[in-house]
C-alpha cells in the first residue's frame, strides 16, 4: 500500500522524523484555514502517489489568504497524470539550503534493508543512480543487528553532506529506519530532506509503501486510503478476496495460480489481444469464487471478451465449470466466454459445460488456442 | 536419484490439524511420503489418522527424528513455525502458506542463514515433488512421472502446465521445486540449480521465472558461471504494467527493474534458452533431451 | 540496581506483565487508606529487597481496616534480616489455583538471556534447581533474534504448566523478556507467578536488576530509590564517583584496580585481619581522589586501622602520597595507616611520605608484609 | 613468537583525540607499536602529533590497512565503536573502556560471534602488551620484558603486581593480554589459553580470576582437556560478600554462584597450581620455569 505524503508524514512524525507541520483539507475553505492557521507563505501539495507533481502544477505557494484560496481551487479537482486531485496537504513554506536524499528499500536480492543517502535531493534518483552512481551513498543493514549509530554516520561521511549536519542527518536515516521496520514498510523515501538556513533538517516529502500482509498487525494503517487510488473494479475485487489487477485492454482473464494468469496475459498479448485485467482465482477455488469474479470482471465496460484458463491442480475444473454456469444464470453475461479446462477433473468440466450449453462459451483445448479464439472475439 | 526430498523424507507438518493441513498431509502420505508427524501446539497426543500430533517441533523430532518440515499454518503464525522448526533442527523446511509479511520473511531467512543449519523452501510455494519418491506439498503428482527433467519454479500452476507438455511429449521429472512467489524466498534458483547440477540424474534443468527482483539475471551469471547441464527457462509477466502486484508479493516490476523483458534478455546472453509461451519451453526441453538421447 | 517489589511491578505494568494492582505506602495511614480503596481481603508488604519476607512476618493480609492499621503498624519499622522496612506496597489479595516460577537472567557463560519457567513455584529456586533439575524448563534466547512465540510454548509445553494456561504464560513470559531487553536488566523474576481459580495469569512478585552501566538511557529508573538498602557510607562514596563497598570488619583498605582491591582483602583476611571496605581509588588517581577516599574510608567508625595498597600502573606513587598527605591535614586521623606503594614514581612516593613524616603512617615495601602490619595494628 | 599484537600489528585508536586516547595513543606508539591511525567522527583530516585522524573507521582501514583497533570512547558510544570496526573489516579490536552497558555488550559479543571475522579483547581491560614487540592499551610496559611467561586476567593492576613479582624472579612475558572484568568481555580465558598453548614462545600460562561468573570453572575444563603448557592460576575475591559487585561490573557472587572457593578448587581438581597470594603465584610460576629450565 502506497502512502500519499500527508500519510507518510504523519506516520514520520510518529517516529520522530522531523517534518514540516501542516494540514490536511479536502476543500477550498479547509486549505485556506489550514494556511491561515499555519502562516504565510504556506504550500499547497497536491495529495497524489506519484511524482511530477510539481511540474504538473500541483504544488503551489500561497503568500496570503486570497493566494491559498485560488491555488486550492486550482489544485483539486486537477488531473496528474491520470490521478484525480481529491485532497491537499498545506504546510508552513521551508527554507531550502541543501536538499538530500534518503531512502530505506527492502533490497530483495541482498535480502537486506538498503539505506541510501545523496546530496542529489530534489532529483529523480533513478536518473541519479544512473547518471551518477557515485553520488549515492548506499549501505546494507543486517536486520537482525538493525540501523546503529555508526550506519548513520558512515552514509553522512561517504554521502558528504554538510559537516554541520552530519550527526542529525545520521539521526534521521535511524529514524527512517525504524519507521521501516516498526512499520512494516517496504519502502521508506524522503525527496528531498533538506537543510534550512537555520540547519535543522526535516524530511519536505514522504514517500512510504507498507506491505499489505503485514497490515493485520498494524490496524491504524490498514484504515488509511488514497481516493485518488480508489477504482470500482479493484474495490469490488477487494472485497471479494480476489486477486484482481485492472488494465487497459478489453480480454477479460481469468486463471488459477498468479504466474499462470500471468502467462496467459502474455500469450493473449504475442496473439494480437489486449487483457483488461489480472484476475488469479487461486489454488482449490469453489464455483462461487468463480462466479464472484466473472463478476467483477465483467464490471469492468471495456471487457469484450473472456478468457478462463485453468490448469487443476488443486483446482478441480468441475468446480470451475459449475462456478461458470452459476454466473450464467446469475448475470446473462452478454460477452463472448472462451474456456479452457485441462487438469484435475477436465473431462467432467468440459461435460458439464457441453450439457449447460451456455450461449456464447467456446471452449478450447490448449491454452495457445484458446488465446488465439478470444483476441479473435473481441476484434 | 532426486533432490531436498526422497524416500528418506521424513515429515513433520505444522498445522496438520488445520483443513488444508490434514487434506494435504494424507494426500502426501498417500503418495508414499513418510509423514511421520505433525505439530500443532495444545493438541500434542492426538493424531490425525495414524499421524502423531505434537505440540512443539522439538517434541516431534525427539519422537520421529523428523529431517523435513512442512509448514501450513496461517501467515500470522508462519514465520514462528519456519524459525520454531529451524530451532529444532529440520535440515529442510517447505513453507507453503502465502502472505507472509515481508518483514517476518527478512527475520526468518537471515536466522536461518545465519545459524548454517537448515535450507527453506518457499514461503508461498507449492512445495517439492520427486516422482515416484517423495511428495512434500501442494504440487499434484498425477501429472509428473520419474524422469530426468529438473523443474524449478517461482510459480504453481505455471509449473504444472508446463510440466504437464513435458510429460505428454514423453519425459519424466527428477524433481520439481517451486522456491515461490514472495519477495524474500528461502531458497533462489541459483541454489536449486546448482542441486541438480549436482544430482545424477537431471539431465536438463527447466526454470521457469516471472517478473519482479533479479533471480534470474543472477541466476543466469551463476549457470554461465558452471552450470554444464542445458538449462530452458520460461519468464512471465511479459505485459505486466510496473507498480502492480501481480498476484504474487514478489511479481512486481519496480521502476523500471525487474522486467521479464530484462530477464529473458540475461537468460538468454547467457546461452539459456528462453521459450516464449509455455508450450515453447516444453517443446525446447523436449527437443533437446531428444537429441541427446 | 536491585528494585523493590512494588518499583518492579510498576515496571511490568508498563511493558504489559499482568500484576495485581495495589498502592504504594509509607506510613500506617497511608496504608490503610490504601487498603481501603482496593478492598479487602489486602495484603500488606514490607518492600525490602530480601528472600523470606513472609517467613519473616513481613507479609500479611487484612480482612478490614482495623487489620490494615494493626499489620502495618507492625511492619513498618520492622527489621528483615538485617533490612529496615520503609515502605509497604498495598494490594488485593489474589486467589491462588497454582503458583509458578519465571525469570529472565543474563547468562554470562552462554553470553545469551536465559529465561526459566517451572511449575515449582513460591519455593527458592535455587533449591529447586538442586533438588529437582529436571522441574525447570530452560531456554537461552539468541539476543540477535530475541524472544519468539515458539520460545514461549516450547517453555509452557516443557515446564508441563496447565494445558489452558499455555497461551498466557508463554505470553507472560514474552512480556518479561521485552522488560528485560527494554529497561536493560540483568535479572527479571517472578516467584511466585500465579494463576487464578478464573485462569488469569499474574505476577505475585517481582524481583528485577536493572544495570547500573545504562542507567543515563533510563533516566525514570535512575531516580528510584531503596532507602532500605541506602548506606551513609556508600552513599558518600557515590557522590564522589569512588568504588567502595562497605565490609563488616575494622580494617580500611585502600587500593588502585579492582582486582588488586579483592586481592589486598584476602591478603588481610589471611592474614588474619577483617577488611570494613573494598574502595578502588581507580587507574590515574589523582591526589584529590585520594584526599576523598581517605574520608569515605574514616566515615565508617568501625575502622581501626587503614592499609593503603598501590602498584602504580597509571597511577604514580607520588600523586597518592600527595593524596595522603593532604588527607592527614584536613582530617587529621587518629588511626594509623600502612602504606605500601609500589611501581611507577614509587620512590619519589615513599620519599615525600617520608619528609611528610605523618604521625602513626607506616611505610611497607611488600602488599604481604602491609597487610601483616596493619592486622597488628588494628587487634 | 607471542600472541594477538606484534610487529605486524597496525593500530587505529577509536576516540584518539580524547585526553586519555591521546596519553595512551602516544604511549603506545612510543613503545613501538604501529599507530597507524585515529577514528574521530568529525575531526576526519586532522592529526594527533602525526598520527592520521579519519571520520569512520572504514576510512582509516581502506587509508592505513589497520588490522587492530583500540577503543578508547566513553561507554555510550563504546559499542557502537565496536561494531563500526567489525563492520569494517578489523581482525583485533580491543576495548578499553569501563561501564559499558551489559546489554550493548551482549550484541556486539553476539555480532562479532555471528559474522566470525573479529576478536574483541574486552571491554574494561588495560589491553594486550607483547613486551618488546608491542603494546595495545595502558599496561605499563616498563615492568614487563621479553620472555616465555603468557599472562591472562581479568584485573589490570593485579596483572602488574603479580607481573612485577615474576619480572623480579627474572623472567620475562610472552604477552599479557587483560581479558576485563565485565560480565560479558569477549574473549574468555579458554579463548587465550588456546592461543598461549599454541605460541612456540610461551612455555608456562598464568591465569588471573576473580569472583563471579564461571569462566574459571569453564578454563579449567578446557585445560583439563588438552593443554599441556603448566597453568599457574590466582582466584581474587575469597572475602567478597555475595550480591556486591566489587568494582568490576563481573566481579561479583550470584547466589552461590561464582565464589573464589569454588573457582579455585575446580582449577585444583584438573591440577592447575593455585597461588594463594599474588606473591605466591609469581612464586610458583617462577619455580615452575625454572626447575624446567
Amino acid at each position: 500500500m502506497d502512502l500519499l505524503e500527508y500519510q507518510g508524514k504523519q506516520v514520520f512524525a510518529r517516529h520522530g522524523v522531523p517534518v514540516p507541520s501542516g494540514r490536511h483539507a479536502q476543500t477550498v475553505d479547509e486549505a485556506a484555514a489550514a494556511a491561515d492557521d499555519i502562516g504565510y507563505p504556506s504550500v499547497i501539495k497536491a495529495q497524489v502517489q506519484i511524482g511530477g507533481r510539481g511540474k504538473a502544477g500541483g504544488i503551489k505557494v500561497a503568500g496570503d489568504h486570497g493566494e491559498a484560496r485560488e491555488h486550492a481551487q486550482a489544485i483539486l479537482g486537477m488531473d496528474i497524470r491520470g490521478l484525480t486531485v481529491h485532497e491537499l496537504w498545506v504546510e508552513g513554506a521551508s527554507q531550502i539550503a541543501s536538499e538530500y536524499y534518503a531512502s530505506v528499500v527492502f533490497d530483495r536480492s541482498a535480502k537486506a534493508p538498503l539505506v541510501m543517502l545523496s546530496t542529489k535531493g530534489g532529483m529523480d534518483i533513478e536518473e541519479v543512480a544512473e547518471t551518477d552512481p557515485g553520488a549515492i551513498a548506499r549501505l546494507h543493514v543486517d536486520p537482525l543487528l538493525g540501523f546503529q549509530e555508526f550506519h548513520g554516520r558512515r552514509l553522512a561521511f561517504e554521502a558528504a553532506v554538510d559537516a554541520d549536519v552530519v550527526r542529525p542527518v545520521g539521526a534521521m536515516l535511524a529514524s527512517l529506519y525504524e519507521v521501516f521496520v516498526a512499520e512494516e514498510a517496504t519502502l521508506v523515501e524522503v525527496n528531498p530532506l533538506i537543510v534550512t538556513p537555520q540547519r535543522e533538517v526535516r524530511a519536505l516529502d514522504a514517500k512510504v509503501t507498507l506491505d499489505d500482509n503485514a497490515l493485520f498487525r498494524h490496524p491504524e494503517n490498514a484504515e488509511l486510503r488514497d481516493p485518488s487510488r480508489e477504482d470500482p473494479q479493484e474495490r469490488m475485487a477487494k472485497e471479494r478476496s480476489l486477486t484482481y489487477v485492472k488494465l487497459d485492454g478489453n480480454i477479460g482473464i481469468l486463471g488459477n495460480g498468479a504466474g499462470l494468469v500471468m502467462s496467459t496475459l502474455d500469450v493473449v498479448a504475442q496473439a494480437g489481444g489486449s487483457p483488461a485485467n489480472f484476475l488469479d482465482a487461486g489454488g482449490g477455488s469453489k464455483a462461487e469464487a468463480i462466479t464472484s469474479a466473472v463478476e467483477v470482471i465483467l464490471s469492468n465496460p471495456n471487457v469484450r471478451a473472456v478468457l478462463f484458463n485453468i490448469f487443476g491442480g488443486i483446482t478441480r475444473c468441475d468446480e470451475v465449470a459449475r462456478g461458470l454456469i452459476e454466473a450464467f444464470d446469475q448475470i446473462n453475461p452478454t460477452v463472448p466466454f472462451v474456456v479452457r479446462l485441462d487438469g484435475t477433473n477436465d473431462v467432467d468440466g468440459r461435460q458439464l459445460l457441453a450439457e449447460a450449453d451456455l450461449p456464447n462459451v467456446f471452449t478450447e483445448s490448449t491454452m495457445d488456442g484458446a488465446a488465439q479464439k478470444v483476441v479473435k472475439l473481441a476484434a | 536419484m532426486s533432490i531436498l526430498v526422497d524416500s528418506n523424507t521424513k515429515l513433520v507438518v505444522s498445522g496438520i490439524t488445520g483443513r488444508e493441513g490434514t487434506f494435504h498431509s494424507l494426500r502426501n502420505r498417500d503418495y508414499g511420503t513418510q509423514v511421520v508427524g505433525g505439530v500443532t501446539p495444545g493438541k500434542g497426543g492426538q493424531d490425525v489418522e495414524g499421524i502423531p500430533v505434537y505440540d512443539t517441533f522439538h517434541a516431534a523430532v525427539a519422537e520421529t527424528g523428523a529431517n523435513t518440515a512442512m509448514i501450513f499454518v496461517p501467515p500470522r503464525f508462519a514465520a514462528d513455525s519456519i524459525l520454531e522448526a529451524e530451532d529444532a533442527g529440520i535440515d529442510l523446511i517447505v513453507a507453503i502458506t502465502e502472505g507472509i509479511p515481508a518483514h517476518d520473511e527478512l527475520r526468518a531467512f537471515n536466522v536461518i542463514k545465519k545459524n548454517g543449519r537448515a535450507r527453506l523452501i518457499g514461503p508461498n510455494c507449492p512445495g517439492i515433488l520427486s516422482p515416484g519418491k517423495a511428495n512434500v506439498g501442494i504440487i499434484p503428482a498425477a501429472f509428473f512421472k520419474e524422469g530426468n527433467v529438473g523443474v524449478v519454479s517461482r510459480s504453481g500452476t505455471l509449473t504444472y502446465q508446463i510440466g504437464n507438455v513435458i510429460a505428454q511429449e514423453g519425459f519424466g521429472n527428477s524433481t520439481i521445486v517451486g522456491i515461490g512467489g514472495d519477495p524474500v524466498p528461502g531458497s533462489d534458483f541459483i541454489d536449486i540449480v546448482a542441486l541438480f547440477q549436482e544430482d545424477p540424474e537431471t539431465e536438463l534443468i527447466v526454470m521457469c521465472g516471472e517478473i519482479g527482483g533479479d533471480a534470474e539475471e543472477r541466476a543466469a551469471e551463476f549457470i554461465a558461471s558452471g552450470v554444464t547441464k542445458p538449462v530452458v527457462a520460461y519468464i512471465a509477466g511479459f505485459t505486466a504494467p510496473p507498480g502492480k502486484t501481480m498476484g504474487h508479493a514478489g511479481a512486481i516490476v519496480s521502476g523500471s527493474r525487474g522486467t521479464a523483458k530484462a530477464k529473458a534478455e540475461a537468460l538468454e546472453s547467457k546461452g539459456v534458452r528462453v521459450g516464449r509461451t509455455p508450450t515453447e519451453v516444453a517443446e525446447l526441453a523436449a527437443s533437446l533431451l531428444a537429441a541427446a538421447a
